[in-house]
């Protein structure tokens, strides 16, 4: 029930704490500035949401951090590391799902360790345990038009969890889901951080979503995008959803990003 | 090596007494491949571009235009055709004078024909139209399609048969041009003189003995198993298309070779295929008779 | 259509209008058209002639191999125009122009670049064929959803796996439907080929019957081609509905 | 890739360059010669500006263009007529449908020959060619694009008490108009393969016969320049007919 | 601040009070049954809300009171006269918009009216006035094309303002359009449901943008579709948003529908 604090960008971290580091990062698609000099730190096992007027460059940020696309200058750095491209450490997961339609959910979740050639046998041992950790058991042999939004999204996570990934990026992934099984799966989400124990990154639309699934929220302004603000929503996670959902500080949380969002709606 | 043969036709009955050289030939020990084509100017097409080593057909056009170096070798036939009209409209070559008449195509032997008759006759028609295929044109005729046209000695039975006195055939001398040569690049008739003259050899013999005996046609349809799957009615026309050929002597026996090459520069420079005075045109650039003149040599003339 | 609460399947009104040929037929209105029943007779005895049997397997024989080529360098041009800008953009304007252009008007200088017989036959099937899956392969290349590619991306494909097991796969209905309207295409280009330079297999036998007047033998070869056409046509069909359903939606 | 962006931001650049290395290519291909039934790009080009001075072209094409337009004309008549029909009555649809959907993936070119039988080799002829090859074509687009007309403006249609007349004429119609346009445009290229056949089979005369006549008396470069001129005319109509389409039916499109 | 009341089913209202009498409606789609026995009464003036889990048969009820759809058997009334078909005194509003893509703004939103027979001039006046209300002024000539999502919508609102039906049916009406513009956009719905005292009928599948928005909210159950509940939010609507965001009484329903649907999510 405390008020939320918003930290200063760059406050900072004991070093091993931080698993991804974003330095001065800046991004022009050829004429259009997406991202201008971006610093940020991303902790380590904590779940940290870029919220953001549509088109401001989120998930340019994000694809930069997988190394899916190139900065204009810029460093990313995972572990100390610079990143240069795609790499075992990092994780996405897509808005759309990237599920592969021909493929049963088996080898959808099974396909980044498929990729690494790793057996069948052993590959399918650990896709098994995924797809049950985000109960999908049973549904191993059906296609992915066989399943829900929030089916799909499940096996989409698990495919992300069973490479290993430290990191996993997330970029609006339930907003494909409806609302029912969104809230449903922002509950399941929770715990599935509070298991993992793995750095998140996550993108979203929704104040409401942000500030509940949330330790940490950036928020980014319009474009050509720059950190406006870091907001770190105290809630009590062990309390019920419910509970949650009713606190006062998730209130105010949601209500100072609204009013700061507000003049950027049309 | 294979020799090439474009044949600017579908095999049919009328051309089993070639198929059956071409077997002899092949008998002989040469290596014959014969490719059927839509069109004698495909065939000739064919030969120019190197794609065929010997055409069928009448390219006088042809070789005095293009570049390439080709030359006639032997004669196979002499334009056998017969003027047909309806007989409710006209009568006369007069009759046809500011009337419209089919040929087969622009440039074709058919077309050099009614342009020769219309000179002689001194009369104009209105328009010539183009129908490929004397079979069409029959059927054409047939139909009430065309008024006027011009068919071939199998159309003209078809006409007897079908419509006997609907239609007259008009009156038509003097006409004794190629319809249908062999012809061949001077390199290729160079180095391939045996097979060359295998060939000749083959046609001028088989040329013979179907003027002896025309019925002998359907012994060696049997014989070689030419067009095995023909319809009875066509089988049975073998016996009179080769009867009437060969008392009309339309095979060449002695295979063309310059006197035939004169009587065609008068026909098709007065056609409009040839371009010049018939004197002033060379037999040598239009035909290379050392073949016919070596197998005559060897079978003698007749 | 329903008949009295039966589904009739759409197909079945083609036997109506064989009743409507019959009947016209057998007034004899019209020498063009023979009685069904006796182009039926007729296709039954031709079948068994070895000139029949040849002049099919000559066609089929030419439109196989025009067939493969096109799949085989439709899918490859396709893929990389899909993949790269620079290629795209040298060649879309000639797949762009020979797509739809008259290629029968083409057909008779073809000769001079590929040969006579049955090779020119081969072209034209090729020509008339591969343009129509060069632009669906590209189609489905260029829709292949690029999360689909970074997915492969972010989880280590390299190249060869990427197209293996991701790309081509996902383009799998775009190009299995342009492999079905190239079939279609080179059954036409099989014909013209065979009618416009090469008079052989069953552009030979048409044309002999055409004119010979032989409508039975005509119409029954007519027939077989059709039923050929849209069986294949239906057969490749199949399998898309196949892919499709594994495909779900995309 | 560098090339690829030089391209993306002059797209006429891909073009010129395209048509260049293409008419280079011939050109060296005819110089060679691969063969003397080959002509270089020169002198097919000159051939083609000869056959435009002397008119010949123009006559060609006037009798190749009036059976082809007339062709299309009745071909769009009674094509979208039919396709309309179809799409609105299962009845129709049943009866009519498989006869088209055979008739459009068979080679209708083998029976181009039986025309003359029957209709001679008059401009009725080549007409018939034409409508044999595009009509298959222009009914099955029209059709289908009345079947899958959006069933959401329907229903909207219907919401606001639309009779039929108004939902066929105000929202079936338009929302179907660009794929039966479509089939216009893809009727239009059947047709001109179909006057090509014809006159390639049948009839030679207009551009067929320039093809057939060139190619007989051995002037290969006015052949192919005949051949080059109707691939071009044909693109340049479907060209135009793609851009009429644009501008007058779809004018939300013209702007985005 | 009150807590909601849930009232049960067949609460008898006054009779001129009900627009909409829906009474024993079952839809079969051939073997799947959609809706079984549904009785359900549309107050005047009020916003009523069907909700529950995806695929349950809102849409088709809403098609059923539009006359879109036939049910399988039952009746559905309105102002006591049975419907038979699509009426002047109901008008629809598509999830999907359903404009006309060829059509400019001004002839979409007078498209209702041209059928009717309307002449240019006064129809045009008509639409021009609703346009100007849902705030889309100066767009009168653009085409569907080049409006957002957002705007679209508000076209077709304006569409079915200007037939000046009684009764107004929502299916989804924001369901395409984004997170911080459809918030936007609920805020604008409540005055203009304040505005123009209509009856609407409203399908979402947003617990937080039903208790939001509705004077009472249907509950579904999953198919065959049964009424499960009905919620009545008593939510003092003169307070401002944000204000109504996080009223005991609103938080209250939402979770207590929230439970309730929960198990129908998978
Ligand atoms: N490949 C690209 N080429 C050119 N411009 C791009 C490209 N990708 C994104 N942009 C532009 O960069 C800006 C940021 O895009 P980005 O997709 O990162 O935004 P976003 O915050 O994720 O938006 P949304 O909330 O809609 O998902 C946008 O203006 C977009 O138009
Ligand atoms: N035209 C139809 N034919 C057959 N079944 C249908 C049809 N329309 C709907 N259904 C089925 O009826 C059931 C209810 O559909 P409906 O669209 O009314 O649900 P809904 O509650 O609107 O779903 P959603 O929340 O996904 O919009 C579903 O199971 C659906 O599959
Ligand atoms: O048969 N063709 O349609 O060319
Ligand atoms: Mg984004
Ligand atoms: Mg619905």
């Amino acid at each position: 029930m405390t008020a939320p604090s918003a930290s200063i960008l760059g406050v900072p971290h004991a070093e091993s704490d931080i698993a991804v580091e974003v330095r001065s990062i800046c991004k022009y698609y050829s004429e259009v500035e997406a991202l201008r000099m971006i610093d940020l730190d991303f902790p380590r096992g904590k779940l940290t949401t870029l919220l953001g007027p549509s088109g401001c460059g989120k998930t340019t940020l994000l694809k930069i951090i997988a190394g899916l696309v190139e900065p204009t200058s810029g460093e990313v750095r995972v572990n100390g590391k610079a990143v240069t491209g795609p790499g075992p450490e990092r994780a996405f997961v897509f808005q759309d799902f990237a599920l592969m339609p021909w493929a049963t959910v088996m080898r959808n979740v099974a396909f980044g360790l498929e990729l690494k050639g790793m057996g069948k046998a052993e590959r399918q041992s650990i896709a098994r345990h995924y797809i049950s950790e985000v109960g999908l058991t049973g549904f191993e042999e059906k296609y992915p038009h066989e399943l829900s939004g929030g089916m799909r999204q499940r096996v989409g996570l698990a495919r992300a969890f069973a490479v290993d990934a430290e990191v996993l990026l997330l970029d609006e992934p339930f907003s494909a889901v409806d609302e029912q099984n969104r809230r449903k799966f922002q509950e399941d989400l929770l715990q599935l951080v509070e298991k993992e124990r793995k750095t998140f990154i996550f993108v979203t639309h929704s104040i409401e979503e942000a500030v509940y699934v949330s330790d940490r929220i950036v928020l980014l302004s319009r474009r050509p995008s720059r950190v406006a603000q870091i907001i770190e929503p105290k809630i009590d996670r062990t309390a019920s959803p419910d509970a949650i959902r009713r606190d006062q500080g998730y209130l105010d949380t949601v209500e100072e990003i609204w009013q700061g969002l507000k003049h950027y709606v049309d | 090596a294979k020799v090439r043969v474009a044949f600017g036709d579908i095999p049919s009955v009328e051309s089993l007494h070639l198929l059956t050289a071409f077997e002899r030939a092949k008998e002989k020990g040469v290596d014959i491949e014969v490719t059927y084509l839509k069109s004698e100017d495909i065939a000739a097409q064919a030969v120019v571009g190197g794609q065929a080593d010997i055409g069928v057909g009448g390219p006088y056009a042809l070789v005095q235009k293009v570049k390439a170096p080709i030359r006639m070798f032997m004669q196979l036939s002499t334009l056998r055709f017969y003027p047909a009209v309806n007989g409710e409209f006209y009568k006369t070559w007069k009759d046809l004078n500011g009337q419209e008449v089919a040929v087969h195509s622009r440039g074709s032997g058919t077309e050099a024909i009614m342009k020769l008759m219309e000179q002689r006759q001194g009369i104009k028609f209105s328009k010539i139209s183009y129908i490929p295929g004397a079979e069409v044109r029959t059927g054409a005729l047939l139909q009430g399609n065309v008024k006027a046209t011009i068919v071939d000695s199998s159309g003209r039975r078809l006409l007897e048969t079908q419509a006997p006195g609907k239609f007259i055939i008009l009156p038509l001398e003097g006409v004794n041009a190629t319809d249908e040569a062999l012809f061949a690049n001077t390199n290729f008739l160079e180095k391939n003189a045996q097979d060359v003259d295998k060939i000749v050899e083959a046609i001028l013999s088989t040329w013979r003995e179907v003027t002896a005996n025309p019925a002998v046609v359907s012994e060696w349809r049997a014989k070689y198993k030419l067009l095995p799957d023909l319809p009875a009615a066509q089988v049975n026309d073998i016996g009179p298309y080769f009867e009437e050929l060969a008392k009309g002597k339309a095979f060449p026996l002695n295979g063309g070779g310059a006197a035939a090459a004169k009587d065609d520069f008068a026909f098709y420079t007065l056609s409009g295929q040839l371009t010049g005075e018939p004197a002033s045109l060379k037999v040598e650039d239009f035909w290379d008779t050392r073949p016919l003149d070596r197998v005559l040599a060897k079978i003698g003339t007749m | 259509m329903t008949l009295y609460g039966y589904r009739v399947p759409m197909m079945a009104s083609l036997l109506v209008w064989c009743l409507v040929w019959e009947l016209v037929g057998q007034s004899g209105l019209m020498f063009l058209v023979p009685p069904l029943s006796s182009v039926l007779v007729a296709g039954v005895a031709m079948v068994q002639t070895g000139t029949w049997q040849s002049a099919a397997w000559v066609t089929l024989h030419s439109f196989v191999i025009g067939m493969a080529l096109a799949i085989v360098v439709g899918i490859s041009l396709g893929v990389l125009m899909g993949r790269f800008r620079a290629v795209d953009e040298l060649f879309s304007i000639w797949v762009n122009i020979f797509v739809s252009a008259p290629l029968s008007a083409l057909v008779p200088v073809l000769m001079i670049l590929f040969g006579i017989g049955e090779t020119t036959v081969i072209v034209t099937v090729f020509l008339f064929a591969v343009w129509i899956i060069v632009l669906d392969t590209r189609a489905g290349i260029q829709h292949v959803p690029s999360s689909l590619i970074e997915m492969g991306r972010c989880y280590g494909a390299s190249p060869f796996a990427l197209y293996g097991k991701i790309v081509l796969l996902a383009a799998l209905p775009e190009i299995l439907a342009g492999i079905r309207l190239g079939l279609v295409r080179g059954v036409k280009g099989v014909v013209i080929g065979q009618l416009l330079v090469a008079i052989i297999g069953y552009g030979e036998l048409f044309e002999l019957y055409s004119r010979s007047f032989d409508m039975e033998n005509f119409w029954a070869l007519t027939i077989i081609l059709f039923a050929a056409a849209m069986l294949m046509s239906a057969a490749i069909e199949y399998i898309e509905k196949k892919v499709d359903y594994y495909a779900g939606v995309r | 890739m560098g090339l690829g962006r030089l391209f993306t931001s002059h797209p006429v650049a891909a073009r010129v360059v395209s048509l260049g290395l293409f008419f280079l290519v011939w050109e060296i291909a005819g110089r060679v010669p691969i063969s003397y039934a080959f002509p270089t790009f020169l002198d097919t080009f000159y051939a083609f500006g000869a056959m435009l001075l002397d008119g010949s072209l123009f006559v060609a094409y006037g009798s190749t263009l009036q059976p082809l337009i007339i062709g299309i004309v009745i071909s769009a008549v009674v094509g979208v007529g039919l396709g309309i029909v179809m799409g609105l009555s299962r009845k129709a649809e049943w009866l009519v449908a498989p006869l088209f959907i055979v008739l459009q993936s068979a080679p209708m070119a083998a029976l181009i020959p039986l025309i003359t039988f029957v209709y001679g080799i008059g401009l009725l002829a080549k007409t018939l060619a034409v409508i044999m090859l595009a009509l298959p074509v222009i009914v099955l687009n029209g059709y289908k694009a009345v079947r899958n007309a959006n069933p959401s403006l329907v229903a909207m249609c219907r919401s606001f008490q639309g009779t039929r007349m108004q939902q066929i004429t105000k929202i079936i119609i338009p929302d179907a108009s660009p794929v039966i346009f479509a089939g216009l445009r893809l009727g239009l290229a059947a047709g001109f393969i179909g006057v090509i056949l014809a006159e390639l089979l049948i009839t030679p005369t207009g551009i067929g016969d320039l093809i057939t006549y060139h190619r007989s008396v051995a002037n290969y470069a006015e052949m192919y320049a005949a051949v080059v001129s109707i691939i071009l005319v044909s693109t340049l109509t479907l060209a135009a007919l793609e851009a009429f389409e644009i501008r007058v039916l779809r004018p939300e499109k013209k702007r985005g």
